[in-house]
């Protein structure tokens, strides 16, 4: 899946040559004016400068320690609040929403796939950062840097507990999400993270009014249900998950011991605190066993089955690539099926590429689809049939924890725990004492 | 347990029920609530198309305003009328105030409506702090068991949704146009597989350009630059590994190659930043006895040239490996031809015609003095070969040209003794001419109808190459015998030949007739071939000066520019941009922005 | 206590199994990153129009994610011709030949026109005004010297990671340019 | 769902909001018009149409296209003459095609710069323009002068040749420039001069036109003016014609028309080419319009390749010329080919 973004490329660039070369001539001057006359000049304002980038970076860094630091160790809803609000608006609305982690997913896949495409290191190191912060210290991102989790979290005054049959299928999404983003991006068709991305517009102030209603209705369901794009839609968030599932350390709801009160249980607006699990007798446990053995060996067929169904929508997802679209317009109006032009034919035209070498290339970019849509159906399989196979292994469980892979780390359970207030006093009779 | 009892207690004592704090944080969220309505209201009212409100319009003025005045100029059109003129000037000014109003209107609205939602949101949640409920402990516990069942089933429920949606998605939008125009991979509709030759022209695809005669098909290229100061100096980046061989751009790609007996390498740069864009090793299946052969140290194994089409670019190298990348640095094919038996070093640069690469494989006979040498046409796309044809010539270091004469398009080859002419879609003998007697480097040049041709220490030949058979008698319109090149290769226009030699005597001769207009010693070692731009001939020494001179019938020197680094390899040109290798680096020289 | 072993056994295994699993990505993670850094450029790119496959279409006015374009004409002055009929000033058939409204090309009035010297005019930009749709692009192409082209402004750009201006062009002539020569301006030289 | 606090009682209003705001986010994204279906929803006054004036009345049309079309085989032509015999030359690239009246290729002349304008004279001597000097060649193709540069920022458009004198138009210093026929610099036409009424010449595209007619006055383009002004050899300003109009058929359109133009034989009248509406047209000798030979529909590919080199009309404008059989040549620089043009019979 590499070709064709540089091909198009270059059909630009070889065509800017040929004008060049035809351009390149004597030079037909402007008329002689009198000594006053002072020809203007084009005017060109820089760009941002780099150092905008950098520190970004150095931002996100320092807010990641901090995050951690909070999460871990201090343990201060307060602070991860305020660490919150100003990475809303350094992040959001100074910033205004670029260049984000989630974006950055697709960047990083373009480039993995297309080899003339070069990365910005800022969105490159975007990407990789909270990994590798949320593989040591769990998820003190979406805790407390990423603006879009900040936006929403912002505007939760009315929790709603999601039950978990509706939570746990609401969560394939993101990784359909995922799956879509990433075989747009690799093909060169579109960044649709960043296409849709509902609250960049909320942080620019100004933005198309679908995406405006859009980001508006999320904000909306957001009073009620904590987090709904970083809970069921974000695809960096898919990421996160997997890696917070194997972080060193993370947020506990207790510092020590749980003493089992159940204070704690519905303090978490996104349905991240597992409770005990009843003993079980291995009886009861069978069927379980039954069907875990079934979907095992469902799972191949499964896969297949979805890289099949995916690899068959190569057609209607092929258009979103600006190449085919324009192919197929060009098809219909070579073999004489629309009478008119619009205006992506007329510049095609103009451009005296013959029509050929455009099918060509739309043939190569479809096949693309097709290969990226086995891959891409095989992991929704997987993804599906993984996610029953997880609800059908029995895991024992004692304690009131922070769920490893869902917990935002956003530390409302804290102050809940009556043994993290004991300490909190312990601490502050030492430090009487001590003074 | 009892101390526990007495924590919560504390923790309930420190929050009372009713804070002072909690009526007026209502009241402020009430009121910024308000606010933000107003302000919503108000945005999406100015969003929504306006009537304008002037009452000096016609009553039928339509409610697009834009409409309106289109009309009344139409109208203006067909009366001219003072007084319809400044009606269409009120409106129009009336028009844009509404416009920037709006605009003015929606910056302003945006701002005060999210700073009214910062202090709603920052009060609600005040509000709701202050009155945060005690946690309790919830009645019942969730039944695990009938929570699982129920789990699985919504997700095995929303995977049947989305299966569904995508058999929807399939069924409905498989149209006529996506089967005829972009399904078939068995119905072939072939675009060319190769440039055209407006496209050739436009790019530097091989050793000293498009046809191989050192002239550059853009006027706009820097008259000098400086490495101290930058000037023009667009880029410089480090070539991984050494090659005396010249660069060769495509679009905005760059190609080299270059490496050692170990290893051989491919490399591409981005032409507008000089990022090397993806450096590859060659990988090639080669004979099992194959063994690496000794590489002459001056020659390297990276000597010729690369070659490329748009599609692919194309390396050969000194142990006989040749390779095909495409664009993005996947290796489509390579091939081992045999180690050439070359003298110093196999060098003959890649050539093309249309979809076929040439490969001048000269080599040194046999035991029994019989001839090795061929000339090869590959299938660019495939790495097949087309054609070949035995050559009666002793091994050579000159590199073929494609030229297109009146009559037909040839390739021309040096090598000792014959320079031979080919067809270069069959590869057949077109005619030949016996002028050289010993070694030869300079590659052929095609200028004013004329190819020519050096026999170093010797004579240079000016030939037609219209004829046929072995024209040695017949078609040699001049020889010249006093400035001789020895490795660099002569290069014309229509009315000027430029011969060049290692020791830096440069001579201009008169394309028809031979005569010397004049003769300079530069004073200075040259390896690289002049190039002609316009009317302005480009050198560079060894040493890494670029002389730049006026290609006319008196000797001037224009301008002198220092690149501090060693140039064996000759420039390649393209729109408004010198590329030249040097020992260590890639520079990118042209006009700053 | 029996128990307890066993699940401190059963944690340390997992966590073992954990801890190899978070190298792996760790592993992974900079695998990929290393991979690309060598693909990277500090030096970001910014997005751009190519005047010359532009066909001004509008669409540079309304789709970007900026209530005021970022796009925006600019004029190549060494390239303009003076005209005092300016065709992309003035209306195709202009009632006279004079700033008054019925006769402007310009819907929103950015073009500045001042007189040089007889019969020679000056075509300015205010940019404040201009919305970036291209009609005066169209009539200067159509009949003059192609001197008026739409360039992206960099100090109003938001360098969006997927611009949706490029999203919505037709003639696809937007591309990412280095941001160290953002602009692409026209050329002044003319063939004949 | 339960609520974590609140009381139940708003949980129908709060399942009313959530439903509402999943419809419209649905809404909103499958609404979303990313590729620019629905165009750029700019209102009319931000569009610029020429359909209408591009469209000719059938009636107005008094020439059909009658020969096939000359391919010019050069890269890159940018003039054309007719000479004696009704040869036609075409120069370009580096020289001069030469076809007979039956438009069969006869010998080439190579020339050693690239040529601009050309001009034929009688005897078949050709005087070419190069960018900045005039060069002269004699029917065998053979280089008998080069005139001195007319400067940095010269360049020649146009070449007439009269019996004694060669008048050159100079687009970058906007002037006629008088030679005699030795070389010798005789004297600059068309200098801005308030005195003796002159205007002026207004060159805003390096396109400038002129030729000798049959009453012995030159005939000047002033292309900004779109005017053809007629002047004595020795400068006077004698009378002009021409007005501006893109509407009416009748007037030159755009900003600086005509690009070109011919001198039908027997003083018949003008054949003009213009640029922006591609078109080529007939006014008597007084300048009254009489009829066109072919509109911007039969150059449809000349506007075609123009739209896609993104620069105006700074090149590719079409050359005319007319030869003794009343045939209208049209040079055509973006196709490279020549297209001849005879008039409908019924309306001789």
């Amino acid at each position: 899946m590499t070709h064709l973004r540089s091909k198009s490329t270059l059909t630009v660039v070889l065509l800017a040559g040929l004008i060049c070369a035809a351009v390149a001539q004597q030079r037909f001057p402007p008329p002689d004016f009198g000594p006053d006359y002072q020809m203007p000049e084009t005017t060109t304002p820089p760009p941002q400068a780099i150092w905008y980038d950098l520190t970004d970076l150095a931002v996100l860094v320092t807010a990641l320690v901090v995050a951690s630091y909070l999460t871990l160790k201090n343990r201060n809803r307060n602070y991860i609040f305020l660490l919150m609000v100003f990475s809303l608006v350094y992040f959001g609305f100074w910033r205004q929403g670029c260049v984000c982690p989630i974006g950055a997913i697709q960047n990083i896949t373009l480039a993995l796939f297309d080899s003339s495409y070069s990365i910005p290191l800022v969105a490159l190191a975007f990407f990789v950062l909270p990994l590798a912060f949320t593989l040591f210290f769990g998820r003190g991102f979406c805790a407390a840097v990423c603006p879009l989790g900040a936006i929403q979290d912002v505007v939760l005054l009315h929790p709603l507990r999601v039950p978990l049959w509706l939570q746990q299928a609401l969560g394939l999404l993101a990784y359909v999400y995922l799956a879509a983003a990433v075989l747009f991006a690799a093909t060169g068709s579109a960044f649709i993270i960043c296409e849709y991305d509902p609250f960049v517009s909320f942080f620019r102030l100004s933005g198309g009014i679908n995406m405006l209603v859009l980001g508006g209705s999320l904000l909306l369901i957001g009073i009620f249900v904590g987090r709904p794009y970083c809970r069921f839609l974000c695809p960096y968030g898919v990421l996160l998950r997997l890696m917070s599932r194997l972080s060193k350390w993370r947020g506990t709801i207790t510092p020590r011991q749980c003493v089992q009160c159940r204070l704690c249980e519905d303090t978490c607006p996104f349905g991240a605190i597992d409770i005990p699990t009843p003993q079980t007798p291995d009886a009861v446990r069978t069927p379980d066993r039954v069907r875990l053995a079934a979907l095992l060996m469902l799972l191949p067929i499964i896969m297949l089955f979805g890289g099949f169904l995916v690899s068959h929508l190569s057609t209607p997802f092929s258009r979103m690539h600006a190449d085919v679209r324009l192919a197929e317009r060009i098809y219909l109006e070579e073999t004489g099926q629309v009478e008119d032009t619009v205006d992506e034919s007329d510049a095609f035209r103009a451009t005296g590429n013959p029509p050929e070498m455009l099918y060509q290339q739309a043939r190569s970019i479809h096949d693309q689809f097709i290969r990226g849509g086995w891959i891409l159906g095989a992991f929704l399989g997987l993804v599906v049939v993984g996610k029953l196979i997880r609800l059908s292994v029995f895991r024992r469980q004692s304690d009131y924890q922070a769920h490893r892979a869902y917990c935002l780390a956003c530390g409302r359970c804290f102050a809940s725990c009556p043994v993290h207030l004991q300490t909190l006093k312990d601490k502050e009779v030492i430090t009487t004492i001590k003074q | 347990m009892n101390q526990k009892e007495s924590d919560i207690n504390d923790h309930a004592a420190a929050r009372p029920q009713t804070c002072p704090w909690y009526q007026p944080a209502v009241a402020t969220a009430v009121v910024a609530g308000v606010f933000s309505l107003i302000v919503s209201v108000v945005l999406v009212a100015n969003y929504l198309p306006q009537r304008p409100a002037s009452r000096d319009l016609p009553e039928d003025a339509t409610p697009l305003e834009s409409a309106e005045i289109i009309r009344m100029k139409e109208n203006l059109k067909l009366n001219p009328d003072d007084q319809l003129r400044q009606q269409i000037r009120g409106l129009d000014l009336q028009l844009r105030r509404q416009y920037f109003h709006r605009r003015t209107v929606t910056a302003w609205g945006a701002w005060l409506l999210l700073g009214g939602l910062a202090v709603f949101f920052t009060a609600l949640k005040s509000a709701a702090h202050l009155r945060r409920k005690l946690p309790l402990p919830p009645s019942k516990t969730a039944p695990q068991k009938t929570t699982l069942t129920r789990t699985r089933l919504s997700v095995a429920g929303l995977g049947a949704i989305l299966i569904a949606a995508a058999l929807a998605l399939a069924v409905f939008s498989t149209g006529d146009i996506t089967q005829n125009a972009l399904a078939p991979s068995d119905e072939i509709i072939t675009a060319p597989p190769y440039p055209t030759p407006q496209q050739i022209k436009a790019q530097w695809p091989g050793f000293r350009g498009p046809d191989g005669s050192g002239r550059a098909a853009y006027n706009n290229i820097p008259q000098s630059f400086n490495t101290d100061t930058g000037e023009n100096i667009l880029w410089k980046s480090p070539v991984p590994s050494f090659g005396h061989n010249s660069p060769v751009v495509w679009g905005n790609r760059v190609f080299l190659s270059g490496g050692t007996d170990k290893i051989q390498q491919v490399f591409c740069f981005d032409a507008d930043t000089g990022a090397l864009l993806w450096q590859k090793d060659v990988n090639v299946a080669r004979p099992p006895n194959f063994e690496s052969p000794e590489i002459y140290e001056d020659t390297g194994i990276a000597a010729a040239t690369m070659a490329a089409d748009g599609r692919r670019a194309y390396a050969i190298f000194a142990n006989g490996d040749m390779v095909a990348f495409d664009l993005d640095g996947n290796q489509i094919w390579a091939k081992n031809l045999g180690i050439p038996d070359s003298m110093y070093g196999y060098a003959a640069s890649l050539a093309m015609y249309q979809n076929l690469l040439l490969v001048q494989f000269d080599q040194g006979p046999d035991e029994q003095d019989n001839f090795q040498s061929k000339l090869f046409a590959f299938d660019g796309a495939t790495g097949a070969l087309v054609w070949r044809t035995d050559r009666p010539v002793y091994d050579s270091w000159t590199s073929p040209i494609v030229i297109d004469t009146e009559k037909r398009p040839q390739i021309i080859t040096n090598a000792s003794p014959w320079i031979i002419a080919y067809d270069p879609a069959h590869g057949k003998e077109l005619w030949r001419l016996e002028c050289f007697g010993s070694d030869v480097a300079p590659s052929p040049t095609y200028a004013g109808g004329l190819v020519f041709a050096a026999q170093p220490y010797d004579q240079f030949y000016a030939l037609r190459p219209d004829g046929s058979g072995n024209v040695t008698e017949t078609h040699i319109a001049w020889t010249v015998d006093d400035i001789i090149p020895e490795t660099s290769s002569p290069v014309g226009n229509d009315q000027l030949v430029f011969l060049l030699d290692g020791a830096g005597f440069l001579g201009c001769y008169d394309v028809k007739t031979g005569s010397k207009f004049w003769e300079h010693d530069m004073k200075d070692m040259f390896s690289s071939s002049p190039s002609l731009v316009g009317d302005k001939l480009y050198l560079f020494s060894e040493d890494g000066v670029m002389y730049l001179l006026a290609a006319a019938e008196k000797y001037e020197e224009i301008s002198r520019s220092h690149l501090g680094e060693r140039v064996t390899s000759s420039p390649a040109f393209t729109d408004g941009r010198l590329f030249i290798r040097t020992e260590k680096n890639l520079f990118c020289i042209g006009r700053m922005p | 206590m029996a128990q307890e072993q066993i699940d401190s056994k059963e944690i340390s295994r997992r966590d073992l199994l954990q801890g190899g699993l978070r190298n792996l990505c760790l592993l992974g993670v900079g695998g990929a990153a290393g991979l690309l850094i060598g693909r990277s450029r500090a030096q970001a790119t910014v997005w751009q129009i190519d005047p010359y496959t532009c066909i001004s279409c509008g669409n540079c006015a309304s789709y970007c994610v900026m209530e005021e374009s970022a796009v925006k004409c600019v004029h190549a002055f060494a390239m303009c011709g003076y005209c005092d009929l300016c065709t992309g000033f003035l209306e195709p058939e202009p009632d006279a030949i004079n700033k008054g409204a019925e006769n402007e090309l310009c819907p929103t009035g950015a073009i500045k026109r001042e007189f040089v010297e007889d019969p020679y005019y000056q075509y300015t930009i205010d940019e404040k005004l201009c919305n970036g749709c291209g009609k005066c692009v169209k009539g200067c192409n159509a009949f003059g010297n192609g001197s008026l082209f739409l360039q992206v402004r960099h100090d109003r750009c938001l360098n969006c990671n997927q611009c949706s201006i490029a999203a919505a062009c037709p003639s696809q002539s937007f591309r990412r340019v280095p941001a160290d020569q953002p602009y692409i301006i026209k050329e002044a030289y003319h063939a004949g | 769902m339960k609520p974590l606090t609140g009381k139940s009682g708003t949980n129908i209003l709060i399942g009313i909001i959530l439903a509402l705001a999943i419809a419209a986010a649905v809404i909103a994204l499958v609404t979303t018009d990313r590729t620019a279906k629905k165009g750029s929803r700019l209102g009319p006054e931000f569009g610029y149409d020429l359909t209408e004036q591009k469209k000719i009345d059938p009636a107005l049309i008094l020439y059909r296209e009658a020969a096939p079309v000359i391919k010019t085989a050069l890269q890159k032509p940018t003039a054309l003459a007719v000479g004696p015999h009704d040869r036609i030359y075409v120069a370009g690239d580096r020289e001069i095609c030469v076809f007979d009246s039956q438009a069969k290729p006869l010998p080439k002349i190579k020339l050693t710069s690239e040529p601009r304008c050309l001009a034929v004279a009688h005897d078949g001597t050709i005087y070419l323009g190069i960018q900045d000097h005039i060069e002269v060649y004699n029917d065998q193709g053979k280089k008998l002068a080069a005139w001195e540069s007319l400067g940095d920022k010269a360049v020649l458009t146009a070449v007439a040749v009269g019996k004694n004198d060669v008048f050159v138009t100079d687009a970058g210093n906007r002037v006629v420039v008088r030679y005699d026929k030795s070389g010798r610099l005789l004297s600059f036409i068309g200098k801005k001069d308030p005195d003796r009424n002159i205007p002026g010449f207004n060159v805003p595209s390096p396109y400038f036109d002129l030729a000798i007619a049959p009453d012995g006055l030159l005939r000047v383009v002033n292309p900004g003016n779109l005017m053809i002004e007629a002047y004595t050899f020795d400068g006077d300003r004698e009378f002009w014609w021409g007005k501006p109009s893109t509407n009416s058929i009748d007037g030159f359109s755009g900003c600086c028309n005509p690009v070109n133009f011919a001198l039908l034989p027997n003083d018949e009248g003008f054949v003009t080419a213009e640029k922006g509406l591609t078109r080529i047209k007939i006014y008597d000798p007084a300048g009254k319009f009489v009829g066109v030979v072919a509109g911007p529909e039969t150059f449809a590919e000349h506007d075609r390749i123009l739209s896609g080199k993104g620069q105006g009309n700074l090149e590719g404008g079409l050359d005319v010329a007319v030869d003794s059989q009343n045939r209208v040549l049209v040079l055509d620089p973006l196709t490279d080919e020549i297209r001849i043009f005879t008039r409908k019979t019924k309306n001789l």
